[in-house]
């Protein structure tokens, strides 16, 4: 489409809305602060957006998650593909409602008669001092809810390519953005990246590490640390959540015969478990040790640096994963 | 409410079709429910049958509805099917959701049926938006969200229509109030006495009226149509009236006072439609019989189509969870 | 405290909630229905407590479940102790906000300064022709909160006593009730029943499995059916879901080296696979063959009574699973 | 407003104290924030001190405070102490919250500063709680409930006051309606022009005042709290104030117009109290001038001393996420 930029995910996820938008009128975009008016975004996401499409398009709404999810849902009903924006994911829980009993379910519950095509973008993540409401990742709770997927890119290629694959699907899409991933730069070539597809970030030969958002460059860092120390980790991507990608990710496990999985999330009930208890299962007799799993403490994300800090896998973390699994 | 239009004899007798085939087939379900020939949830419409009737005649098929577990007069008002909708109600595979919703989802978007909910609240915002895809498509489409007494406490209610009045939205709320929220008065949910004085709070207009009157509340709803229509912006409609049956067929409704009922249905609004209509000689008895003999076939027609219909197989599980079956 | 007495669930509730107002005065009850002029409950959980300790201890609410658990979250904090009903499980998703938000996580961010002791009391499950939106064991969600607990009794006896014990807590503690295990009569013994302690409800030796609330019973029909085969089936209630009781399991896992984990919450992401990881974790090399899961169905409760039946784990699922394992 | 209450010169003088002490104490956190030395979120409240402080001095200790994010003005006038407030802004051990909440959760139950969310509209439902456990108590204690115009479009904001109308609970519900939330106009939020307009739609009082003139905030205020306490039930009190700084330090507030924010810092409401009560004699300059010298020296031994305390140690991690430690 365009040729190859190096920007970074913010905007990434600008031009991948804008083409989006500009290639399908039927594209809408709503949210607080999401106009131009309100300077585009909290972040500058959807910066231009409004001038470009006018704001019957791209909608800066009052602070009403309920109704923001709700509006995304009913423009959808009406053959529109609107992109509903929840400035931070702790604050899904008040759509909750109309995320999990009704995007995700009414093409079901109607028999293929209605479908919810929106997209609902968030963001989140711990280490801007922002504390136990504004940094959790809930990825877990939407996993676990059949009728939507969910995304979670970890560099703007993904970024761009996901947010146009997830707008174009006919299905319900959690678009999660990891805040302490926006600024950094990378090219981008702007194809769209199946949903449902992993990508194996680094190859190795004694390690996997299964990660998704903002944990993958934590563990491509602690992957060449361990290179030095002799160990040959393979990174795999999610990049999906749900539906994830088993093929890639129960090939990876057997070849290399050792897994550990990390998130942000607190790692108790965390995405880590399934996947975990899926390769158990699966790779039953091959593995080489048990599957190991790092995730957020089993806490509020704490205010205090040093508390905050210690909450999340950090690289060190992994690194001394893996050598314990290394033995 | 001397100063809203006036339905002609012509329009009196679509509205008393449309309520005495809503009449007709709810009393028919029930009669299915007691004779144990049918077991499941019901919410009997009873005593409702004006609302949608008086509105829908001002109605096309291309205007969105959204209702609510007690919805089939909605419904039946704004031309669902009979045969598909007692085969859902069923759980038939000919049903309208292929038995997948049941009572509690009755969709059918052909007639502008787009989503039946069970959550208390939650057809407000998907009306909102439903509204904002019929103003975006510029066709003077509108949409119409029904919702309870209950309801109107509910936080959906608030951002839904604060939302609707700030964007101008053509959304039409009728609250049907029927007194009672499962066991609650009325009374006993808030101290306000009108819903409709809430609209002043969001800069809509809002009236309360008489939702058994046919006059009334065709006059009230062609208003608020057309407004919508020409696109100046939502209103609320506080419809008044009284649910004959409990909550659901089975809850014997102890918590209403025997003579509050007894007053009730001492009113019924669909016969007294009927006497007015012979009275205004508008059609005679024997016509308004005939009409009515003939609903009478079709609902038994229904009925029994569905009950010789296949149950869908087990292999709808998979099917409509995603666009594409899972595997 | 009082002899033992055979009750069923409902009876089991009403008197510990009973007892413990009686024992208390800061013990409070809120929520939609729980009044006698609302009946007490629908279905009659809280029968007789309006009349005996009035109408400011047993508040009916109207339906606004985020301030339901707001103001039972407000009462605690002034040094009382809430009791807060959601009716069905499926409405917690209105107020996820007020319990993963502020409920769990005001002790924490507030360095203890205060607490949160409220029960919220919620029902649920499929097998009532309830459909997509009145069915869902959303038990995962809340057990991957850090500072809620999570209890699920599977009889009278458990109900009562992790009742009273919840009431106790310092604490947030969700109580989830199966609506079809409120029937059926049992012993009550009236004592409290530790939270975070499962119980081995059948002693055996060739496979472990674990359930909670319903599945409970499923298990211990399957197991008494696979004695005839000749296997031998050990099954643990867990009672608590969150925190819960890692040694018992373990042990039971340990002892068999077979193990089922049975939940009718849908199967993917669901608890069994926290529980399932850390078995496999920990028994690594212990175990007989790899830890197995049966789950609700990937889809939305579905209406029609074939489809709702195949959804959720039969105790005939159960046997076949079990006779898999040991094949 | 004539027929308020007026402030005696003695209660002038308390407020313009709790202004100039909230005023000062605002200005050395952005001070150390912009020095770099401080590196964190801070929401001022700059501009909004005369709301609180003309409310608190017609509270006691025991009253009830819930407040936001944006709320050190709040807690600053109930009498929270500015030691342990710096401390907790600076993430210290010594931190009322330990360091584990920071700018957005301050928590000091003895001043009755009881919740502090970063959830728009959620001091609302938990402040009813409150109100619920004083009407419970019957000493007369009433419950405040701080939030901004914007959380006044969110569901909670509905229900709560609609539940706190219905059990005429005696809670005060304060709007500081600052003409922002975020990036977004108060105008571009809600098409009604006075939040106030909202009350009559729950059987409430409501008024709307210049938050920024003593008199009529105190008038206002003492009105609300007096019924409260006489068990008349809410009040909801929109307070018209204006935002100085951006929505957090580092937000330079482009989307604000410069006259419009020009207008208002020449309003600036502290610097014209403390003139009118010089002009009426009530205190000279010298007086005042002595006090805030050593308010400003209160405020930099509570800065100096937080900057050399100890940081939380990480075994906080595994405290007060429940009342017993996690192992
Ligand atoms: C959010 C939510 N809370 C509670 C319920 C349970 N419930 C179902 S219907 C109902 C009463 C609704 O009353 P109203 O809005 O007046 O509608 P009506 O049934 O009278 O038509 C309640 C409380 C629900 N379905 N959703
Ligand atoms: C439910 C929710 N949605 C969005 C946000 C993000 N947010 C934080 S403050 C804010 C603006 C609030 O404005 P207002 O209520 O007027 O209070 P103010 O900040 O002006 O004091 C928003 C949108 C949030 N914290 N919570
Ligand atoms: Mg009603
Ligand atoms: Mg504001």
């Amino acid at each position: 489409m365009t040729e190859t930029q190096n920007i970074n995910m913010i905007q990434a996820l600008n031009l991948a809305i804008d083409h989006a938008m500009a290639a399908d009128p039927k594209v809408l975009l709503l949210g607080e602060e999401v106009g131009d008016r309100e300077e585009g975004g909290i972040v500058g996401v959807s910066k231009g957006l409004s001038t470009k499409y006018g704001s019957d398009r791209v909608m800066s709404t009052p602070i009403s998650e309920q109704a923001i999810i709700g509006a995304a849902i009913g423009a959808s009903l009406g053959g529109y593909r609107a992109i509903g924006e929840i400035m931070l994911m702790n604050f899904t829980t008040i759509a909750m409602d109309m995320i999990t009993n009704h995007a995700a379910k009414l093409r079901f519950m109607s028999g293929g008669q209605t479908s919810v095509p929106i997209v609902i973008r968030t963001m989140t993540g711990s280490g801007f001092s922002q504390g136990g409401q504004h940094s959790d990742y809930l990825e877990a709770w939407f996993a676990h809810t059949p009728g939507i997927k969910v995304v979670a890119p970890s560099n703007p290629d993904d970024a761009y390519g996901l947010m146009r694959a997830a707008i174009e699907d006919d299905d319900p899409v959690l678009f999660i953005e990891s805040i302490a991933g926006y600024f950094a730069p990378g090219p981008v070539t702007f194809q769209s990246v199946p949903i449902g597809k992993a990508k194996v970030a680094r190859a190795g030969s004694d390690v996997t590490i299964v990660a998704h958002s903002l944990m993958v460059a934590y563990a491509l860092g602690a992957a060449s640390e361990l290179e030095a120390a002799g160990i040959s980790v393979e990174v795999v991507d999610l990049r999906t959540i749900a539906p994830w990608d088993r093929e890639t990710v129960l090939a990876s496990a057997e070849k290399t015969g050792r897994v550990l999985i990390v998130h942000e999330a607190v790692k108790e009930f965390g995405i880590g478990a399934e996947i975990g208890s899926v390769i158990s299962e699966e790779l039953w007799g091959k593995l080489k040790g048990p599957v190991k799993r790092l995730g957020g403490a089993f806490c509020a994300v704490p205010f205090s640096k040093p508390l905050e800090t210690a909450f999340s896998p950090q690289a060190a973390d992994i690194v001394a994963a893996v050598k314990a699994m290394m033995g | 409410m001397s100063n809203y239009p006036k339905a002609d004899g012509a329009t009196l007798l679509e509205i008393y079709k449309k309520a005495a085939l809503i009449k007709r087939n709810d009393e028919h379900v029930i009669k299915q429910i007691m004779s144990g020939r049918l077991v499941s949830p019901f919410y009997s419409s009873r005593g409702q049958e004006i609302i949608p009737s008086a509105i829908s005649v001002s109605l096309r098929d291309e205007d969105y509805l959204s209702t609510i577990y007690r919805g089939t007069h909605d419904m039946v008002a704004k031309g669902f099917p009979l045969g598909i909708m007692w085969a859902e109600l069923l759980g038939r595979v000919t049903g309208s959701c292929k038995g997948k919703g049941g009572p509690m989802h009755l969709t059918h978007p052909a007639s502008g049926c787009m989503v039946t909910t069970g959550i208390v609240g939650s057809s407000m915002p998907i009306a909102t938006g439903l509204g904002w895809a019929a103003k975006l498509d510029g066709k003077g489409c509108v949409s119409i969200a029904n919702f309870g007494d209950g309801a109107s406490n509910i936080g959906a209610f608030h951002e839904s229509l604060n939302m609707a009045a700030l964007f101008q939205l053509p959304v039409i709320f009728v609250c049907q109030n029927n007194r009672y929220a499962e066991h609650t008065s009325f009374t006993n949910s808030t101290r306000v006495e009108k819903i409709s004085t809430r609209a002043a709070g969001y800069g809509m207009p809002g009236v309360t009226v008489n939702g058994n009157d046919a006059d009334e509340m065709y006059g009230a709803a062609k208003v608020a149509i057309d407004r919508a229509r020409a696109g100046e912006g939502p209103t609320l409609i506080e419809a008044i009236t009284f649910r004959f049956n409990g909550h659901l067929i089975g809850d014997a409704g102890g918590y209403i006072p025997k003579d509050e009922m007894a007053a009730a249905k001492a009113a019924d609004p669909v016969p007294a439609l009927r006497a007015r209509i012979v009275a205004d000689g508008i059609a005679s008895d024997e016509q308004l019989a005939a009409l009515e003999a003939d609903f009478q076939k079709q609902i038994e027609v229904a009925c029994e189509a569905a009950f010789v219909a296949d149950l869908p197989d087990i292999a709808e599980l998979k099917r409509d969870v995603f666009a594409h079956d899972i595997a």
